[in-house]
């Protein structure tokens, strides 16, 4: 039974290497001068993670209790938007049992630490993220499940699906994969707290330093966010 | 200063009242809060000094420690409900009458705690009722007041009966004579002390007379509902204690088969006590309006207040008369604030109100620590006596009464906590958005009523220490026992104070962790939750109707007491009619039909 | 394509379909399913006719574009729960004047089925003034999206901000992709 | 008896070991239930890391009662806490009544209900209501029962009746009826399943707690495990014994929760109603028949 269970971390990634190996590049002048280094690694999975820590970042990571804390103890708020939402399950049960991580389901967002946005987004969905992802208390991480969040995936070319996701809500990590197998998903969210415990998973803070902007941008697809009509009053 | 002088004085003075609000109704109004509080006050001042000397013929009376306990109450209660009537003037029908039939009141529960014999004290015990009654309909309805008179007339004459019955075998009308003497005849002195009790049955609303309550608590005039709730049903636990321990009855039915240690007479009457804490709990739950829901309250705590008098136990008086005491102001500090509330809202029905808290957060904090002490948490009032009663049935073993009892304790968390949500909490509604806090003259006496409640509540050992008092004037051969700031019961030691303590430390521990955390964001409070979805409508995101829904469903086929009253008054009609159909007819040949078919009758048995 | 069908009711229903309005074509679809194509005045007797037989569902109402006929077709599905028959019917409106008289005081719940044809395909219901009202795209700025002439990529291109590579992915551009 | 500062530092080390180990055996708890489902598990300390970390997040606050609640259930919680005894550390000796447990549990959850209710979500209210209505159904039967072993033991002091048990047997053999009962209650009073229906988390959103984040939620879960605690001590103190010393105490601590823990991994939900019904038919009943056993015939005392 343990033996099952115990699925050691190296043989996950390794199935993760051959499987999402990438073919995307990092997006240029995704974030703004603040931040110095661009999200490389959290776009491209095939690198090995310990590879992605500086000496100086290693350091770091033992310094900060609170990101300690916030990395290993991550709250999901399960926002199924598209397909992806299927392999959450299985990375969830037995098999793949994410709660080893300190991972688990919430029901709300005022609870939830971070955000799953599994698949493509319609207008109206995104509407509902932003305001569910405004509701959510800081420090707050999002993560983006297969190429639909990225570039649209093949809803790219639809009327009501939006392609980039990060224009309007900053992805602090993508998963890629159509679906992402649950193993991919796993060694997303083990990317997720590295990143958090060395302090990188920073998209909360990027969306108040350049809130005007995301609000911009959320304006030109969606015309306004709190949408008023015979349903809502 | 005599008994006497303060009565004639507050009767005087009522009539003055009537005058002087005619000639302006804010100076009648202020007249009843100066009377009321001079009467207090010299209450308070003179004490044990105050002498029952003075008499006019059979206007006799006699200062008890117990009298002096109900009667300090009954002016806590009185006084601070007065600072509300300067704010009803304009409201109530008749003013004058109002501030005087309030003030008469008043004189009349003070003659029925001091009265020596029972005739002064029916006196005082009408004028109460006919004070009351005149002023119940000038709130929303006629049909309250009618059944209020129907229920108090009925114990009036049983009341009326026994002071009789008790004259013609003992020849006095003396309270502690005539019940001295019935003691050696246990039938009449049952007969006497059932008929006696079913008077302070109506008056405290104990099942199957719990329906006046309601009716009359949520129909008075906002002002007069917390003197009926936390005052003048007080006195029929007056007439309990004092007929229930003079007697005493425990003494009486001793020869009866013991059921848990208490005469099967006694457990009988207790059984009536549980079943008004059932009804008055599971009532309560259902209502809508407020003034009604914590009417329902008084009924099950009148329930609390019978089975602790029943008893008779020196930890259970003790119990029943801190009770008395923590439920009247508890209960007068929260229907005074549903007066606050409606004074500025214009409604009690819960479901029309939400997020008063916004408003008027005073008022709130007056209404939350009245509820903390009618559900009896610390370290509030109404905690002590709960405990007290509870150690006493714990001691007699009575676990069918402490079932009834356990459930209304925890149904109370229930009916209390309802308008604390509904009405005081959640979402604000829109055309409450100018309701300002109510005005400082309001929020005075709230606010003494909550010191009284939490002070008694802290410390509760020179209330306990008084009631030891009014056990050994009873002649109790055992006393309720007390020492530095414990109170010894019969199976533990309660440390109030201890409570209060530790529960500060839990806060300032409580405190530090908030404090050290970081800083919350303020909010809206329609920025909550939706399920991602858009809402505008307050009113329309807030649980206020059917609070309770799925337990009320549970019990929504109950039987209903009021369906038998009703039955009872279709009887009277049809047989009205009837009458009217015999012999006020337009054809007086039925009449006389009748008169003849009667008399036919009657001959033949003659003849025979 | 059956003409007829054993299935009880549903020959006597198309005979008495076809004697009473002018019915363009009948196709059974199933045994218990027929397409009638009608004459866009008859259809409201039609369905009035239906419900009083026992078809008291409406099961759907959409709408197809035929941008080289020029045409929209109506689409209106009904259904008898007793005998589970459900019939289709068809019928053709103008396409550059799209307009139809609305069918909501037959079948109630027809006001959000045309709403929704409004809003997709922007045909008006004449009499259902609330079809007017936006129901699925919230703040819509453009030609209704169902229609054949509606380019969504263009839109998409327009609207939405698209993600620039570096990488060409095209035929022979971009690196091969490995697999080992 | 006096009471000094030392006695209140040492019943807030009673509280404050209280809740470590009370958040300790759930984190070994998780992991078995884990391990039962054929799953690896969290770590031990889960939920420490799951309380700092909600600590120190940037919370919202909906008004002022909104955070006094929060306070208040707390600063309840850990007041009984502090009367709770533990093993031989008996701190307020003959104040730690039974019913001074009850009601001043009661604060904790009063502050709890208004802090949710404050909110201003209906879901929160609901959640508090069906909390409410859940507590009509398991108090009453409990209390019943301790009611009827107050009568028999002569004393309503927690400490003292564990003495009497110490001496003369558990009353798991006095009353082996009413232990049931008190079992069945205690489950209701964790909140574990089937008597859940207060959090539901996917029809109510977790019910009151559906507003909560951050150092609210974090305070909230504080009280939660320290309420734990109070009740598993309670029920070990009652009617398994206590402890003559903290490790049988712990032992026993322990096998209450987890059973409590495995009971409630292998049910599912009731409805509000159901709870009601249930409690009201089978486990007062039960407690009524032992205490009739206790009281009226004087069996097994």
């Amino acid at each position: 039974m343990a033996k099952k269970a115990n699925i050691k971390k190296d043989k996950v990634k390794k199935i993760v290497i051959d499987k999402s190996k990438s073919i995307i590049d990092a997006p240029s002048g995704m974030f703004s001068d603040k931040i110095n280094e661009p999200f490389a690694h959290e776009m491209i999975v095939s690198k090995d993670r310990s590879e992605n820590l500086t000496p100086k970042q290693r350091k770091r990571k033992w310094k900060s209790m609170a990101n300690y804390f916030s990395a290993n103890s991550l709250w999901m708020l399960m926002y199924c938007t598209g397909c992806c939402a299927i392999e959450l399950p299985q990375a969830m049960t037995s098999r793949y049992d994410m709660e080893r991580l300190g991972m688990g389901p919430m029901a709300t967002p005022r609870q939830a630490d971070i955000l799953l946005i599994t698949g493509y987004l319609s207008l109206k969905t995104l509407r509902r993220l932003i305001y569910t992802y405004e509701q959510m208390s800081e420090p707050k991480y999002v993560v983006g499940f297969g190429p639909c969040t990225l570039n649209g995936g093949i809803y790219h070319d639809s009327h009501a699906v939006i392609n980039q996701l990060d224009q309007y809500v900053p992805i602090d990590l993508y998963i890629a994969g159509c679906m992402p197998k649950p193993e991919a998903v796993m060694n997303g969210f083990q990317d997720l707290i590295d990143l958090i415990e060395v302090g990188e998973a920073t998209g909360w803070k990027d969306y108040h330093a350049r809130y005007e902007w995301y609000k911009q941008n959320q304006k030109e697809a969606l015309g306004e966010v709190m949408i008023h009509d015979e349903f809502h009053e | 200063m005599t008994i006497l002088t303060i009565i004639i004085a507050l009767i005087v003075l009522s009539f003055a009242t009537y005058y002087i609000t005619k000639i302006n109704n804010q100076v009648g109004a202020y007249t009843t809060v100066v009377v009321t509080l001079a009467a207090l006050v010299i209450f308070l001042l003179e004490g044990d000094k105050l002498s029952g000397a003075s008499s006019i013929g059979i206007l006799r009376f006699s200062v008890t420690p117990l009298a002096w306990f109900f009667s300090i109450i009954m002016l806590i209660v009185y006084s601070m409900v007065a600072f509300f009537n300067p704010y009803w003037m304009k409201k109530i029908l008749h003013p004058g009458a109002y501030n005087m039939l309030f003030l008469l009141s008043l004189a009349g529960t003070i003659g029925v705690f001091f009265a020596e014999n029972f005739i002064v004290m029916f006196i005082f015990w009408e004028i109460v009722v006919w004070a009351s009654m005149f002023i119940i309909p000038f709130g929303k309805s006629r049909t309250a007041s009618v059944v209020y008179y129907a229920m108090s007339t009925f114990g009036s004459f049983t009341f009326l009966y026994a002071i009789f019955m008790l004259y013609a075998n003992y020849g006095t009308f003396v309270i502690k004579d005539s019940l001295e003497a019935a003691k050696g005849d246990a039938n009449i002195a049952i007969a006497a002390f059932i008929l006696m009790l079913l008077a302070g049955f109506i008056k405290l609303g104990i099942f199957p007379f719990h329906i006046w309550l309601p009716m009359a608590h949520g129909n008075a005039p906002d002002t007069f509902s917390p003197i009926l709730s936390g005052g003048l049903v007080k006195l029929g636990a007056f007439l309990t204690i004092l007929i229930t321990t003079l007697l005493p009855i425990h003494e009486v039915t001793k020869d009866q088969a013991y059921i848990f240690g208490v005469p099967i007479l006694i457990y009988v009457l207790m059984i009536f006590g549980a079943i008004s804490i059932v009804v008055g709990t599971l009532m309560a739950i259902k209502q809508d309006d407020a003034k009604k829901l914590l009417a329902y309250s008084s009924v099950a705590n009148g329930g609390y207040i019978l089975i602790g008098i029943l008893l008779y136990d020196e930890m259970a008086l003790s119990g029943a008369l801190i009770h008395i005491f923590g439920h009247a102001i508890a209960s007068a500090t929260a229907f005074l604030t549903i007066a606050a509330v409606s004074y500025r809202t214009g409604t009690t029905k819960m479901s029309e109100l939400g997020g008063m808290i916004h408003k008027m957060p005073i008022t709130y904090v007056v209404y939350l620590m009245a509820i903390i002490s009618m559900a009896g948490i610390p370290p509030m009032t109404g905690f002590i006596s709960k405990w007290l009663l509870f150690q006493a049935l714990a001691d007699q073993g009575m676990f069918f009464i402490a079932t009834t009892m356990f459930f209304g304790s925890i149904g109370s968390f229930l009916y209390v906590f309802r308008p604390l949500s509904v009405l005081f909490l959640g979402q604000l509604k829109p055309e409450h958005k100018t309701v300002k806090e109510a005005p400082i003259g309001m929020l005075i006496p709230m606010v003494i009523l909550s010191g009284i409640t939490l002070f008694y509540g802290v410390l509760p050992n020179s209330l306990v220490e008084y009631t030891a008092k009014i056990e050994s004037a009873l002649g109790f051969d055992k006393v309720i026992e007390t020492s530095a700031l414990v109170i010894q019961g019969n199976n533990g030691d309660l440390h109030a104070p201890l409570i209060t303590g530790i529960f500060a430390f839990g806060f300032i521990i409580a405190l530090i962790i908030f404090l050290i955390a970081p800083k919350s964001r303020k909010v809206g409070l329609m920025d909550t939750y939706t399920a991602g979805e858009f809402l505008y409508t307050p009113s329309l995101y807030h649980a206020g109707y059917a609070y309770y829904a799925p337990f009320e469903r549970l019990y929504q086929k109950h039987p209903n007491i009021v369906a038998l009253f009703a039955a009872l008054v279709q009887k009277v009609k049809d047989f009205g009619k009837f009458i009217r159909f015999v012999f006020f007819s337009r054809w007086p040949g039925r009449g006389v039909m009748f008169i003849i078919l009667t008399m036919i009758l009657l001959m033949w048995g003659e003849k025979l | 394509m059956m003409n007829s069908t054993n299935r009880p009711g549903m020959n006597e229903m198309v005979n008495e379909l076809k004697a009473r309005f002018n019915v363009e074509e009948v196709t059974f679809v199933q045994d218990h399913e027929a397409h009638v194509d009608l004459h866009r005045k008859d259809l409201h007797e039609a369905l009035t006719y239906m419900k009083q037989n026992g078809f008291r569902q409406l099961s759907a109402v959409t709408c197809i574009d035929w941008p080289n006929e020029k045409i929209f077709q109506l689409i209106f599905n009904i259904y008898d729960w007793s005998k589970g028959n459900r019939f289709i019917f068809r019928v053709k409106i103008d396409r550059e004047e799209a307009m139809f008289t609305t069918i909501t005081n037959i079948y109630g719940g027809a006001k959000y089925y045309e709403r929704e044809v409004h809003e997709f395909f922007g045909v008006v219901f004449e009499g259902n003034d609330s079809a007017l009202k936006q129901l699925f795209l919230e703040q819509w700025d453009d030609l209704p999206p169902l229609r054949k002439d509606f380019d969504s990529r263009a839109y998409s291109d327009r609207k939405y901000v698209k993600r620039e590579y570096k990488t060409s992915f095209g035929e022979k551009g971009g690196e091969p992709f490995e697999r080992n | 008896m006096t009471i000094t500062i030392t006695d209140f530092l040492v019943a807030f080390g009673v509280a404050f070991c209280g809740w470590a180990l009370q958040t300790s055996v759930s984190g070994i708890t998780r992991k078995t239930v884990a391990r039962m489902q054929k799953r690896y598990g969290p770590k031990w300390y889960q939920n420490f890391r799951d309380i700092f970390k909600l600590l120190n997040k940037r919370a919202i606050t909906h008004g002022w009662v909104y955070d006094f609640g929060v306070i208040m259930a707390l600063a309840g919680i850990i007041g009984t806490a502090m009367f709770t005894p533990v093993a031989n550390i008996v701190v307020f000796k003959g104040y730690d009544n039974f019913f001074v447990f009850v009601y001043l549990f009661a604060v904790g959850m009063l502050g709890m209900a208004m802090s949710a209710s404050g909110s201003g979500n209906p879901l929160a209210s609901i959640g508090v209501m069906r909390a409410l209505t859940q507590m009509v159904g398991y108090e009453v039967p409990f209390m019943v029962i301790v009611l009827a072993l107050i009568h028999v033991r002569d004393t309503s002091s927690i400490s003292a009746l564990v003495d009497i048990q110490q001496a003369s047997g558990w009353n798991l053999v006095v009353m082996p009826i009413g232990t049931i009962v008190g079992f069945i209650c205690l489950m209701g009073m964790l909140g574990k399943k089937p008597f859940d229906t207060y959090i539901a988390p996917a029809e109510l959103a977790s019910g009151p707690m559906v507003e909560y984040g951050g150092k609210q939620l974090g305070m909230l879960m504080i009280m939660h495990e320290i309420a734990t605690f109070v009740e598993i001590s309670l029920f070990v103190n009652l009617f398994l014994g206590g402890g003559s010393n903290i490790l049988e105490f712990l032992v026993k601590y322990f096998i209450v929760y987890t059973l409590a823990s495995y009971v409630s991994n292998v049910l599912g939900r009731f409805k509000i109603d159901q709870v009601v019904t249930f409690y009201y038919k089978i486990p007062i009943l039960l407690a009524l028949i032992q205490a009739g056993m206790l009281v009226i015939f004087g069996w097994g005392v």
